[in-house]
């Protein structure tokens, strides 16, 4: 690993927007850094606070949310739930004493390829700021279950 | 007894005298009372923002800091002046929408051991509160000698009704809240297209000409439309309309005679309170013939003229005599 | 032949779990009629050695209530596993960590303090525990802390996990009932892993309380909302209710009484984070979409970390907040 | 033969378009100017009360501003032409802070001696002045200071009115202090060193 | 997670030439794969040139049925281009299609990044979360709904008819709703169009004609749909019939009744205020259906309860004075919303005067005026009714193109403006002005007719207009409207006076098309324009299936493109209709009876109405045809009883192990 702090953070898209901005932003050869791992969800609306908490705890060091802007989701309104529960999960980590900062909701339509490259650059490098969260060094070996397969490592 | 903090404006004191005295008449009929800002000072007008930015926030924030200390029960200032109204408003609306200002300014009122959020006071004009308020329904309750009769055509003026950051007004372009206090008060009001027409402002100071022509449309358009007098709610309008009117007349050879009234002298009227009371006759376009229509006697105050100390002649040069050169020579 | 062995333990618990055993009344005779008591240190005299002089696997059931909080609890969970055929984490302790498992919000240094050197402890000689003392006759030992509390499933294989705070001891009976009927051949234990003395949805199933859609407009503690309707669902009323993330089994007990659930029975069939389900169900049924409106709301629910994890935090996705780990690592 | 002035012949050696202009302005306008939103609708050029004898209608203005013509733009009189009835601040489709633009260009032509007639600038430096030394604005003194330098001619046809104004005690010979005069000199002369620059 | 027996899984790295290959080295992630990832179960992993093509297609089936893959990961470009590409194939070899996921390692990996080590270690990252997914997978089958051939249309202006006549014409049927008491819209009102000039009545009336009495049309005017239930293939639609009053089977539509009534009413609907129409009325001669209805707002008889004068002079006794709301009930598989537009009210913008000074007038007002049915019978005169005006002036971008009022395009104004113009100049010899921003006039033969109309001579000054004031400056201003703006291309502001003014208000969204848009599940743009599916390439379909959109309601539109748009629409459905059945993703969400509690968490989450509560067994249920996959329910389920297909909490999780493999490594 290089001298300076490579974080890696898991990225949650929607399927109709960000997802598709993404896209965008691979055919318009646009360049980011590649901490970011995407998964791809059929709505913001159907991302549960169980996968931001199981990404954190099980070695990311921060979680990108986006979703369409409010008003233009897909399926109505079920971005505003996602916004509901960022908001509270922000408080819960904040109450574990995780910085909240380590999750971001950003809104970004499909054709917003350049914001969402920059939203990217962005919050990569809030968390490089931020440091590492580890927290699965830190459980590790005190009796939580993280797949360990044998394999030698690669770099991030 | 509904209380609100005071910021009277420079002119309160000398050109719009008039609009204090009457003012003070009708509040206590209309159950307010003025706290004023304790050592305020001036609103800086058009002038000082067109020098520097941030001593021109900074010289109005310092009223909007001081009369934060004075919010006992109320965060509402009253500023009956129409440019200071905008001025304490914008300021405090700047300070939001562009934080980096409001910093600054902040920065700058500390050294003055002051400091101002912005938000913290709602800022509005002496006709908001009587309108929204106390509401015209308590002002028609108060009326004794309705202004039956009298046309009065509504100047609201510009920097009233805009930009109006808070949505106060019914209308940037024909706001009616004058006209409603007048119709309160029984007067019949004419429409007035140009009621937030612009008297010149400035002008009057640094560009006659320009001045001249907005007046000039104003006084002309509200005789065409038959008005005995014009009602303003903004010193400003008052003095330019009224005090340059002679000018105005000489300037393009008309000869208009257009009285103009601030509309609390009007109210002070409807009220029953007597002109002397309400600093009417101070006018320089009389109202005299206006308010006859009505039945109301102005006092006679003398015309201007040249103020003489004692009644004698005046010393004249020494005759001129040849001896002079040649004692000069001596 | 001799009865089949049955062992109880207490960590790191209150010894509520032990209350709620013996409050199965009567039935306890059915223990002592099917059970040879190998070791139940509450109920009777009983020495470690004597559990490690048994034979691996000697002991048919163990009811282990408790945390594992220091060392000696995790050497007697090892101890009492290798002894036992089945071992059932017994009580939200031994299951989710239960309010022991708060500590994990908390470094150790501020845990120790809290408990030795606060006003609630007298503690004259202020007396601060090691876990090596010399005293003349040489060295004493009291078990150390571990660097967080566990769960019985964090240290040892654990076949069973009867939740509860403490479990109702109808449930207990019923448990008690079925390990009889299997010991008699009448029938067949549940599959390894399942939770026992429980239902599989939540607190909602068994709560009587009208239920209509949710639109929460804001959250209110219990004793804000005076008397809150005895009718209507909790949550609706502004209450926040952890029932509908809670485990069945209790028969609604709290909001039967009026009292929201505060989620002793643990998370549902298959959940992998409590916490998250109580956040992401009151979330989504917040009635606002502006974020300042959602953050005004979510200000009812002042420790939501507190609301959602009070039982489960040990077993949750995160087991403890980042300054448990303040000792170990970063 | 008419006269050529530097400008005139610098600008013909070099037609470089300052392009930072647009932006100069916008961040020192109070609020959010929107100045880069213009459409060049002409709704302000429209509204003006006093546009008759404005140089520039406040678009065109804006027009140069893009094209970074920085002396034409300070040298207009058209800031000083504005009234401040904020007509045009209301009806812009485009939301532009115009009225505030214009305070803006006052003040940059002030730092850049750009404009051609005094009369306006003066006008404001008196009014600070009087403003810096009292807390309040002295109508007498700024009146007469100003008539004297500005308009003596203007004087006679003035003098039934300012005397009208005086007689009627409209307008008072001495000025009105404010007591902390300290305090507020302290605030602005901080404020000075503050000047807005981003 | 679980110790299940493991999938049988096969990798395929694709070079897309050197899209993948130049800056990813897919042959090391294909041995990685094979080799690090075979405790997951891959037992082949390949790289090759273009999985897409034939051959690798071919590769990948014959992998599935020789070595029994019983999963597929192709790691290549987005899901969004191939996925359909791969499924398919699995689905010819034999394998479900859902068994099959795809790495995105192009877009999101060799086209964003460019250090090759770190690219490579994404894309093995990536892949290795894909590989933890599709263990989690599940078979799918794809649902099936039935279509019913009917179809409603919702709006009887010239988009609603046009729709309405393609579907009835290719022999289905459709029940063509309207809320007016006849159809014909906006159109209807207008008396020429740009840019043929050719009248609107005679074009439009057969149409109307046509759609009243075409066997395949149920025609519903004065009607207004309450509810709908179901989804694409069977939607139940509750209608309201207002009560005409009048006994339609027996009313001739002789007009007697109009005659005799007493009452006369502004029409501010059809004359757009402009004119007059009795309390019992058909809006205009032409109107479809004949029959009038009865305006009980205005109606003496039910004010008072005297006059009765039509019921006295009905030669038929057709007059039903207790007539009362009839409810419709009809099935239909398909959609249709071309519910129109409002015009944008012109009195907001104070400056221009509309209701104070009585010469400015409204686009749909000078429609009227200049209409040989209208109120003046085309005369176009000032409102005193007689004076014909000596110059006009027409006003562009009213309420458009605006912060202060609606922020787009109203995109008819300009051509609008231009007819007007043309109008006034034809039947006044007035001079007219125009007063533009921009002139945009795009689109067939719209420009020539631009040249047209300023070969007649019309005066074109391009500004907005700052205000319109009857406050004259000098003499010759006097008695007239005087148009302030400044002629931008002078530089200078100009004061015109004119006897009229014009204002081209712009279109802006129905009063309740966002409540209209709730009722069909459809969503609403920011102005409140119903949103396509896509804006390029699916301009009529919606998110929801089985509604499509047509005309204005979509957004500013002339004639022309309504009418294109209502028969696109008609294309779209019959193809629906044709099919007899359509497949639905079976991305869906479910609720496990057994686990749900009846909390009703999830109950009024769903904006598609998929989620209904048993109220006697106290659990939630979800229709699976109503469902649109979008999982917020299932996120949301405090019990964990709600799972998802496609995205289940399984795969998505399992994928967060995956994607963070290489993080926790011992001593990473």
């Amino acid at each position: 690993m290089s001298e300076q702090f490579e974080p890696t953070i898991i990225g949650f898209t929607c399927n109709w927007c960000s997802y598709r901005a993404a896209d965008m932003a691979g055919t318009a050869r646009m360049k980011y850094a590649p901490n970011v791992r995407l998964i791809r969800l059929m709505c913001s609306g159907r991302l549960d606070p169980t996968f931001i908490m199981k990404a954190l705890a099980s070695g990311a060091d921060g979680v990108l949310i986006t979703g369409c802007h409010p008003g233009e989701c897909h399926y109505l309104e079920q971005n505003y739930k996602a916004l509901r529960r960022y908001l509270l999960l922000r408080r819960v980590l904040k109450g574990m004493g995780i910085a909240p900062e380590r999750v971001k909701l950003i809104w970004a339509s499909a054709a917003e390829g350049v914001k969402l490259t920059n939203e990217i650059n962005t919050f990569v490098e809030e968390i490089r700021a931020l440091g590492p969260l580890g927290w699965n060094k830190k459980l590790a070996g005190n009796g939580h279950k993280i797949e360990e397969p044998v394999m030698e490592e690669v770099a991030a | 007894m509904s209380k609100y903090l005071y910021y009277p404006g420079c002119s309160m004191e000398s050109s719009g005298k008039a609009y204090g005295e009457s003012i003070n008449t009708i509040l206590e009929p209309l159950g307010i009372h003025f706290e004023e800002i304790e050592d305020w000072n001036c609103c800086g007008a058009t002038e000082y923002l067109g020098i520097n930015l941030i001593p021109a926030y900074s010289l109005i924030a310092r009223n909007l800091a001081l009369a934060t200390k004075q919010m006992n029960g109320t965060n509402t200032v009253v500023a009956p002046c129409s440019a200071c109204y905008l001025n304490l408003a914008k300021a405090d609306y700047y300070m939001q929408e562009r934080p980096a200002l409001g910093e600054k300014v902040n920065e700058a009122l500390e050294a003055g051991g002051l400091q101002y959020t912005p938000g913290t006071l709602d800022v509005r004009h002496l006709i908001d509160i009587l309108v929204y308020d106390v509401g015209l329904d308590a002002i028609r309750s108060k009326v004794v000698r309705p202004l039956k009769g009298l046309k009065v055509a509504p100047y609201m003026g510009c920097m009233l009704p805009r930009p109006d950051y808070k949505h106060r007004w019914t209308d940037h372009e024909h706001p009616t809240e004058l006209d409603d206090v007048l119709r309160a008060l029984g007067a019949d009001v004419i429409d007035y297209p140009l009621t937030s027409e612009c008297c010149g402002g400035h002008m009057t100071q640094i560009g006659p000409e320009t001045a001249f022509e907005l007046i000039r449309r104003l006084v002309s358009d509200a005789d065409e439309r038959g008005a005995h007098l014009m009602a303003t709610v903004c010193p400003m309008c008052q003095m330019n309309v009224d005090a340059y009117q002679n000018e105005m007349n000489h300037f393009f050879g008309s000869d208009y005679h257009m009285p103009i009234l601030f509309f609390t002298q009007l109210m002070g009227l409807a009220f029953g309170r007597e002109p002397g009371e309400l600093g009417i006759g101070v006018e320089l376009v009389s109202s005299r013939n206006a308010l006859a229509n009505i039945g109301v006697e102005v006092p006679v105050t003398q015309e201007p003229s040249a103020p003489r100390k004692k009644d004698e002649g005046l010393p004249m040069p020494k005759r001129w005599t040849k001896h002079e050169g040649k004692e000069a020579v001596k | 032949m001799s009865k089949p062995k049955f062992a109880m333990y207490w960590s790191g618990s209150c010894g509520g779990c032990e209350i709620a055993v013996i409050n199965i009344h009567e039935k306890i005779l059915d223990v002592d009629a099917n059970f040879d008591i190998a070791f139940w240190p509450v109920a009777m005299d009983a020495k470690v050695k004597d559990v490690e002089a048994l034979e691996d696997g000697a002991i048919l059931l163990t009811l282990w209530n408790g945390s594992i909080r220091n060392e000696e609890n995790e050497h007697m969970a090892h101890l009492l596993r290798k002894k036992s055929k089945i071992l059932v984490a017994f009580g939200s302790c031994a299951t989710e960590g239960c309010i022991p498992g708060l500590a994990n919000l908390s470094p150790m240094q501020e845990i120790f303090d809290v408990a030795y050197h606060t006003i609630s402890t007298d503690n004259p000689n202020n007396i601060h525990p090691q876990t090596v003392t010399k005293v003349p006759e040489g060295e004493i030992t009291i078990p150390a802390l571990k660097d967080r509390v566990h769960t019985l499933a964090q240290v040892v294989d654990v076949d069973y996990y009867m939740p509860g705070c403490p479990p109702e001891s109808h449930q207990i009976a019923a448990v008690i009932d079925l390990v009889i009927q299997v010991l008699e051949g009448k029938a067949q234990l549940p599959p390894k892993g399942s939770v026992i003395g429980a239902g599989n949805s939540t607190v909602c199933e068994e709560c009587t309380r009208k239920r209509n859609v949710k639109m929460i407009k804001a959250f209110h503690r219990i004793q804000e909302i005076a008397p809150a309707d005895p009718e209507l669902c909790l949550l609706e009323q502004g209450i926040p209710c952890n029932g509908p993330a809670t485990r069945s089994g209790c028969n609604a007990r709290c909001p039967a009484v009026g009292a929201q659930c505060i989620g002793c029975y643990g998370p549902a069939e298959g959940v992998i984070d409590y916490g998250a389900r109580l956040v992401t169900a009151f979330a989504s049924v917040i009635d606002a979409n502006e974020p300042e409106e959602i953050e005004r709301i979510l200000d009812g629910i002042p420790d939501p970390t507190g609301q959602f994890y009070r039982f489960n935090l040990a077993d949750s996705l995160f087991r403890a907040g980042s300054s448990a780990f303040k000792k170990n690592g970063h | 033969m008419p006269q050529m002035t530097n400008e005139r012949v610098r600008a013909r050696l070099s037609a470089e378009e300052d392009l930072s202009l647009l932006h100069e302005v916008s961040v020192k306008t109070a609020g959010v100017s929107h100045l880069e939103m213009c459409i060049q609708c002409g709704t302000c050029g429209g509204s003006c009360p006093s546009a008759m004898d404005m140089e520039h209608t406040p678009r065109m203005l804006f027009a140069m501003l893009r094209a970074g013509m920085r002396d034409d733009v300070l040298r207009s009189n058209t800031p000083w032409i504005c009234v401040s009835c904020y007509h045009c601040v209301v009806r812009c489709p485009q939301e532009v802070h115009i009225a505030d633009v214009m305070y803006t260009l006052k003040g940059m032509a002030i730092k850049a001696k750009l404009y051609k007639d005094s009369t306006a600038p003066d006008f404001s430096q008196t009014f600070v002045d009087m403003v810096e030394t009292y807390g309040r604005s002295f109508e007498f003194g700024l009146a007469s200071r100003h008539y004297l330098k500005h308009f003596p001619l203007r004087l006679p046809g003035m003098a039934p009115m300012g005397l009208g104004m005086i007689t009627k005690g409209r307008m008072s010979m001495t000025p009105k202090k404010i007591k902390r005069m300290d305090e507020l000199k302290a605030i602005l002369n901080r404020a000075n060193t503050l000047e807005m620059t981003s | 997670m679980s110790a299940k027996k493991l999938e049988k899984i096969g990798v395929y790295v694709c070079h897309c030439g050197s899209n993948i290959a130049g800056v990813v080295d897919v042959v090391d992630v294909a041995n990685w794969a094979a080799d690090k990832l075979g405790h997951q179960g891959v037992v082949i992993a390949r790289d090759y040139k273009f999985m897409c093509s034939s051959l690798g297609q071919e590769l990948i089936e014959k992998d599935i049925k020789e070595l029994g893959l019983t999963r597929v990961v192709v790691a290549a470009c987005s899901p969004h281009l191939h996925e359909k590409t791969f499924r398919t194939a699995a689905k010819n070899a034999g394998l479900n299609p859902y068994l099959v996921e795809m790495a995105s390692i192009r877009e999101q990996v060799s086209w964003v990044h460019t250090d090759k080590v770190v690219a490579t270690a994404k894309a093995k990252a990536v892949i290795s979360g894909t590989v933890s997914r599709v263990i989690e997978n599940a078979a799918l089958e794809d649902l099936k709904v039935p279509i019913n051939p009917n179809t409603l249309v919702v709006g009887g202006g010239i988009a609603g008819i046009q729709s309405a006549l393609e579907i009835a014409n290719a022999g289905f049927h459709v029940y063509l709703v309207e809320r007016e008491p006849s159809i014909g819209g906006h159109m209807a009102q207008f008396d020429k169009t740009f840019p043929t000039l050719d009248c609107s009545a005679c074009i439009l009336t057969p149409r109307m004609v046509e759609a009243g009495t075409h066997p395949n049309i149920t025609l519903l005017t004065w009607s207004e749909v309450m509810s709908v239930t179901g989804f694409v293939g069977s939607f139940n639609v509750t209608i309201k019939k207002k009560a005409r009053f009048i006994n339609e089977p027996l009313c001739t539509g002789c007009g007697i009744c109009q005659e005799k009534c007493p009452k006369k009413v502004i029409d501010d609907v059809y004359e757009a205020g402009l004119g007059y129409r009795k309390a019992v009325y058909t809006p205009f001669a032409q109107a479809v259906p004949k029959y009038p209805v009865m305006d009980k707002e205005n109606c003496t008889y039910f004010l008072k309860g005297t006059c009765k004068a039509c019921e006295k002079f009905c030669p038929t006794g057709a007059i039903d004075f207790n007539q009362k709301d009839e409810y419709i009930n009809i099935e239909v598989g398909n959609i249709i919303l071309a519910t129109g537009y409002d015009l944008f009210d012109a009195r907001r913008v104070s400056n221009y005067g509309y209701g104070r000074l009585p010469n400015v007038f409204t686009s749909l007002e000078f429609e009227r005026l200049s209409n040989a049915a209208g109120p003046t019978n085309g005369d176009i005169v000032l409102r005193d009714g007689k004076t014909t005006p000596k110059s006009v002036g027409i006003i562009h971008c009213v309420g458009s193109r605006d912060k202060n009022f609606n922020n787009y395009c109203s995109v008819i104004c300009c051509m609008q403006g231009l007819k007007f113009a043309h109008l006034v100049h034809e039947r006044t010899g007035a001079t007219v002005y125009n007063f533009y921003i921009d002139m945009r006039t795009a689109y067939k033969a719209y420009d020539e007719f631009y040249q047209r109309v300023l070969e007649e001579g019309t005066l074109f000054v391009r500004g907005k207009v700052a205000e319109v004031t009857d406050a004259a400056r000098n003499e010759h201003e006097k008695g007239k409207l005087i148009i302030q703006t400044e002629d931008t291309l002078i530089g200078k502001q100009r004061r015109i006076p004119v006897d009229m003014v014009i204002l081209s208000s712009g279109l802006q969204p129905r009063y309740d098309a966002k409540d209209v848009g709730k009722l069909f599940g459809i969503s609403c743009s920011m102005d409140g324009w119903f949103t396509e599916k896509h804006p390029k390439l699916d301009p009529v379909a919606t998110m929801t299936e089985g509604i499509y959109i047509a005309g204005c309601a979509q957004g500013p539109k002339d004639i022309p493109s309504s009418v294109a748009q209502g028969a696109a629409a008609s294309a779209r459905v019959l193809d629906k209709i044709l099919q007899k059945e359509v497949v639905l993703e079976p991305i869906k969400a479910s609720i496990n009876q057994e686990q749900c509690s009846g909390c009703r968490i999830c109950n009024n989450l769903c904006p598609f109405n998929a989620i209904l509560f048993h109220e006697d067994r106290m659990v939630s249920e979800i229709n699976p045809a109503l469902c649109q996959g979008c999982g917020t329910c299932v996120a949301a389920c405090p019990a964990g009883a709600i799972s998802g297909t496609g995205f289940s909490n399984e795969q998505i999780l399992a994928q967060i192990d995956g994607l963070l493999m290489d993080v926790n490594l011992v001593g990473a």
